[in-house]
């Protein structure tokens, strides 16, 4: 009996230091009983992997501005970079005052979020107040991404001024209100409709916004002659854009697994698609140019892996390595079909490629959910065991997913048109036509962005 | 013979470039370059310091032609890059001596085209 | 009873068997009750947190490289480059050898360390012994970043063998006696002087040794003209500059989140508040450009980006979000006013702003926490609850924040200026008007940045 | 004794509590009993720590995609970076296929291993089948960092479908069954080979075979004149090539301390002796330079950095910081003789010195444990307490050490020997003259990587 | 005097200087430059656009020498350029006035070598 | 008229700039250049090669003057580039057979200035 009092001792000790030691922030002198009650709810290793793989998703602002700085011309670089540079940071401050209290506040009907503006749900007193910023800071890295897709689409003729009102409405309103639906417990979401990182969510969003600003801007001069064919208007530094492609792949490790939203044992799981997805993507998109160009178009190349990416991202939790590999790949072939398509047919100017990228593979992959998810990974990720139509799960998931794309994609295309009505007949979407020729970097900000370089054109 | 050599203001180098098209002058070489002209310079601010900058890109064509081809060259090139506003660039016309096309070795008016 | 018992077994169990894989370094043979004695005073989440943001501020090498070649002329970029990677190099042996137990080590009267010179108290024994590796890891990558500041302002015109000297002494001596005084428990830390991440510790050093640098070394040819007026020398390279800015932003999530030096919940809140001032840093940077100069200047937004970022340092995480808006859009005026007041009426030339950044932004940073220091903040953070001027907590906490930025202040002007009039007057600290008019890269290193590319001047 | 029994009830929850918080995978409902004996083997902060140092080595793509593109010429800028990008991307899925099973599957006598193929051990269900994937995901990003390192070395000739295949076999068979024999628990492994974070399994590997590489190809035209005097074809973009540095060194932070493969308190020892390392190889091989030429030639101080970096790999763990300064120091001279003696006594043409920084120094830093071993060190990092020859431990570690880096070697030699010289004789190894002179960006990919840039050669 | 222009092929540069060098002419000045000629361009394909490039890069040569100095240049350069295929480029020659060296002030003959 | 080309060390452009508009020589065109002249050249180290960089950077200038203007011209530029060393450069001065504004299609010497 002595050893058996001594057992429970000790294990009560052990219970109580682990306890201690795990949570950090329990004072030894509260009551066992009172410790079990405040338990934290996040803890850790959640708080850090939630705040790295931010950190990571905030390294695509700089992997995008190089992206399509390195895909357009030397004489607006200056200006693309500040446009990367301002969506993050007037988003940032949309967000904060706006934009995530519509989308995670209280629902309003499933439509919108009513509260936690300026983040005033968030507080320093425990430990769910404190993990309310690491929240945002999570969230408010995707707003940007959205944010940030347009510009490329928009490069080389977009007003600056135009494009920070842009930028602040994007993600105070449209991106918020989508996102509520979806992963806000919005209606969505209520659907079952599953988008784990942001296909849809993210993605398409930027990806449509950027298809009705193209549109509404018009063609860069010169991209098209007078019969209607596209001339190439090459990019200006093309190890910059693979730097740009490299720092993406490298942020989508926090994009994808880190929407977990907190530790998951599947964050390898999660990797794993990412990269396969990725690796998948380049390589198709290579062999697709290379097949009917006869070269392998580096620049192309590098949207396969982007639209690998962009695909994986909404499936990438509910779904195996191989059905990865076939999402990837088949990614990587429509994002070239897709160019040629919107640049020969369309006859929208796209300089990055942003809408075949974003808006095209973010609906292909958010339906990619309802083909090729699996029970068991979804099970894994914390979702109902849904299936997708090709592993014996019935079109019903798929249907949902549809209804999301179409839903956010009507939603997008109709704020978002509007808003560039309004900012065109108002202070202007376009820069001149002189100043386009001579540059958007001499006219709106009065630089050059290599001074002494001999660059013609 | 004569080379013409024409500084335009770079974002004319299209236009230009369709006006010797257009005129059946088809062969050319182009070089970037910095001006000093009568346009004076513009004033760049680059982190607050308002500076005139005096040297300022301008497009170079090099084009050689045989003398009936030298006034529609020149008239190609001001239908180009005229726009009447200062900076709009200068064109300098030289003897040419010789010409010689490396791949065959001709010379003269038959090498230039 | 049976039942009962066999609770207790399993509670038993479970309890060992958590302490076991929780602290992996247990050892099952030893006893219980030994187990809870050694318990480790850092926990894996702590290594992790403090390792992974260390990584991260190792980073911000390349940013600070970036940014200050970019903002530089082509001809001297091998040269800017090789300083930025020298002085964390040498930086690193100077503060293994020196520099970490000057800091951390026991405190003579406060006024600098005694011991752990040559990390000798670290051991692989234990893990407090394992502990001193990790946090010295931390503590170099801080310490590299004080040192590599001085490129920046002292660029295109330092003879390399003075830089290499001046590396070698602020790592050594200058930089961890201040840092002993506010972080290594001397007397301005004893005094209540609180700066959370180092706006004084690390920017301001590095500051001021670049105002007096710079002072020293006088303007750079062409600079100035006869009346004295400043002359504009862009940088050559503006994406790579921007590319610095969003790595040094990246970077800074570790600097600033990982100043905790150990896990906490409040890492989410300072990651908000980091992100928040920068972003209010780059846009009143732009507007107030925009506003005196009509042009929204790319390199002075960066540099607003960055102001916000070393304002926020020290107060991040006493502040509320709110407070670092306006925190960092103070910064990103300030630092346009300040770099125009150094460029114009002092007539000190900085090529990349780097004074007004870290000097003049560090010591505005480190008295708003005695301005906008909110005693609930504080509290969560580990520190007293103290409260800032504009939230009742009275001028004591300011006056102290000020008595520190003055004695640091003091304390680098006087040392450095030393130092560089010694190395002046041995080895000379600036290279020959011939040798910074053909560019430091040939005559320094026979080498130039972007050979093949065509470049005037 | 009641209160004896609601200290047990309490001992009880609280085990429960943290037992269900921590691992998050167990449901409420499983008994205590069944709970314990799934206890995971791998925890929260071992799957967080394995894949964000994964995510860094990743980023080491983009370091040598820069390093490389920025030490080569312009005109196969593009060239480069399709190189550098489809080595991972077809690396990848030759490692999904083949490539993990035959390195970590069960073992064949110690040569290769025999299951796991396409990730088939992992799945969603369990602890262990998810940490596979984790585990896949960090073995990638190595196997890929092998692969990548001979793209340097064969720069600026190769022909572009002839690297395509080199590729896919390196990964595919190559550098796993070498693997195998000393991480996989191969024949290697049993005779107590160190190498921790493969200096030879995967640097070794790489630069041999960017050694064969380099001899088939022969020198690049114009690299050595009629007297075979080499002459410097400098590379075009150094900024890039420092940038690159500066991202591989942040991704060693990954490749070192990650190696632990999960977590450990020595992480920080490694992450110290990989700095140190490498500050004493760039500081080491910028003064053997500048003695020598007189100059502190750039880019050879930048591969001084990643020399150390090499050697300090296999030993990071097993030895003392002021050890690491001096494999680090040793291996920064080294890579200057090396590339002496490459270059102009065999008259090797390697144009980003990957053989001297890769193969030379992967074989000096394996030879280094069997030198500066410390027995604390390895045990602490979980190895037997073995010692080097300087520590007092004689010659048998440094004997087998020396037995696994020529054995690596001569696989290495003889399997990709043969593979370059079937490509050789089939799809051709090397590109045109005339397309090499023209530069391989505009015949293989039918692009420039700067246009409108006006550049000389 | 005469001034020596040629445009010649980029990867030719070096062939064209050893030529010269052999033929004992030392100094001449190299810029880049983008040629319109015989060659038509070639088709690059980006992002899936065939475009006709009608710009080619090409290596611009001055070189200003003596009358006796003429025909031995031009055979040089002809020597090291000559691929026989389009592209291969051409040489103009134009008279030259004066030559003067900036380190001395000499005029003329002198200072052109 | 007369067209002045002159081959100077970079570094020296401005204080050239600065004697040419002393001179009232406002009007010029800047290209950068690589040359191979008297001055045979430095030798780098790269990577532990001594190379002999044989094509130096040098800065070109064209400037069209009257003939009035053409010694006025070679002496600012002597003033601005000289130092007495070897590489300081050299002038070339050709004819110029006309000179056309495009701006306004004035021609010859109204059109120079
Ligand atoms: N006298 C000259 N010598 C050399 N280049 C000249 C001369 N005059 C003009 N240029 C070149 O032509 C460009 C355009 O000349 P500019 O005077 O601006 O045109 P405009 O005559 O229409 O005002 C200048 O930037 C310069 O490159
Ligand atoms: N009439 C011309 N005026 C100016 N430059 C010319 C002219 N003809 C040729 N060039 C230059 O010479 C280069 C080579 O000429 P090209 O016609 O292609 O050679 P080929 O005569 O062998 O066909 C052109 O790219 C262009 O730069
Ligand atoms: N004969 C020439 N033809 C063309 N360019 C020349 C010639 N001689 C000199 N140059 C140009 O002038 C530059 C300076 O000439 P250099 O001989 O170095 O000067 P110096 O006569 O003072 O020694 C050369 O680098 C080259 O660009």
């Amino acid at each position: 009996m002595e050893k058996f009092l001594s057992l429970i001792r000790r294990s009560w000790k052990i219970g109580l230091l682990i306890l201690f030691t795990a949570t950090g922030f329990l004072h030894a002198e509260e009551t066992v009983e009172a410790a079990a009650a405040t338990a934290p709810s996040h803890l850790p290793v959640d708080f850090i992997w939630l705040l790295v793989t931010g950190f990571l998703v905030f390294l695509m602002q700089a992997g995008f501005a190089m992206v399509e700085t390195g895909l357009t011309r030397a004489k607006n670089a200056g200006n693309i970079l500040m446009k990367n540079l301002m969506d993050f940071c007037i988003g940032s401050i949309a967000y904060f005052i706006v934009g995530y209290g519509l989308m995670y506040g209280a629902s309003k009907a499933g439509l919108f979020g009513t509260d936690n503006f300026f983040l005033n749900k968030a507080n320093p007193g425990s430990v769910d107040g404190l993990w309310e910023y690491a929240s945002w800071l999570f969230q408010v890295v995707f707003a940007a991404t959205a944010a940030t897709i347009v510009s490329g689409a928009m490069a080389e003729r977009t007003k600056f001024t135009a494009y920070l009102i842009y930028s602040f409405i994007i993600s105070l309103i449209i991106y918020p209100v989508s996102g509520h639906w979806i992963w806000g417990g919005g209606w969505l979401s209520k659907l079952g409709m599953i988008d784990f990182a942001g296909s849809t969510v993210v993605h398409s969003v930027g990806g449509w916004a950027a298809l009705v600003g193209a549109i509404i801007l018009g063609p860069r001069s010169g991209k098209y002659n007078a019969q209607g064919k596209p001339r190439a208007i090459p990019g200006h530094n093309i190890p910059l854009a693979a730097l740009g492609v490299f720092l993406l792949w490298f942020g989508w490790f926090g994009f994808n697994p880190g929407s977990t939203l907190k530790f998951s044992n599947v964050i390898g799981h999660i990797a794993v698609t990412t990269n396969l997805a990725a690796a998948a993507g380049a390589l198709m998109a290579m062999f697709t140019v290379w097949i009917i160009y006869r070269k392998p178009d580096v620049s192309m190349t590098l949207n396969g892996a982007l639209a690998g990416l962009v695909a994986i991202t909404a499936p990438c939790s509910v779904v195996s390595p191989v059905s990865s590999l076939i999402i990837g790949g088949a990614a990587g072939i429509l994002v070239v079909l897709s160019v040629e398509f919107i640049d020969k047919v369309l006859k929208i100017d796209d300089p990055v490629g942003a809408i075949s990228v974003h808006a095209v593979n973010g609906a292909f992959g958010t339906l990619c959910v309802g083909l090729f998810a699996e029970s068991r990974f979804a099970e894994a990720a914390g979702f109902s065991p849904v299936s997708g139509v090709l592993f014996g799960g019935g079109w019903h998931q798929f249907g949902v997913q549809l209804t999301g794309v179409v839903s956010v994609a009507a939603w997008v295309l109709v704020t978002v048109s509007i808003m560039f009505l309004i900012i065109k007949h108002t202070v202007g979407l376009r820069v001149s036509r002189e100043e386009e020729l001579k540059g958007l970097d001499i006219d709106e900000h009065g630089m050059e962005a290599y001074p002494g370089f001999q660059i013609i054109n | 013979m004569k080379l013409i050599v024409a500084f335009i203001q770079p974002h004319k180098l299209e236009d230009v470039k369709k006006a010797l098209f257009k005129a059946e002058i088809h062969k050319m070489s182009v070089t970037s370059s910095l001006g000093c002209g009568q346009q004076k310079g513009f004033t760049e601010t680059y982190r607050g310091i308002i500076s005139e900058v005096n040297l300022l890109k301008k497009t170079r064509l090099d084009i050689a032609v045989n003398e009936n081809f030298v006034e529609p060259t020149i008239k190609a090139i001001i239908e180009g890059a005229r726009t009447g506003n200062i900076g709009d660039g200068k064109i300098f016309v030289t003897d040419l001596h010789e010409v010689i096309r490396i791949r065959t070795g001709e010379r003269g008016k038959e090498a230039i085209g």
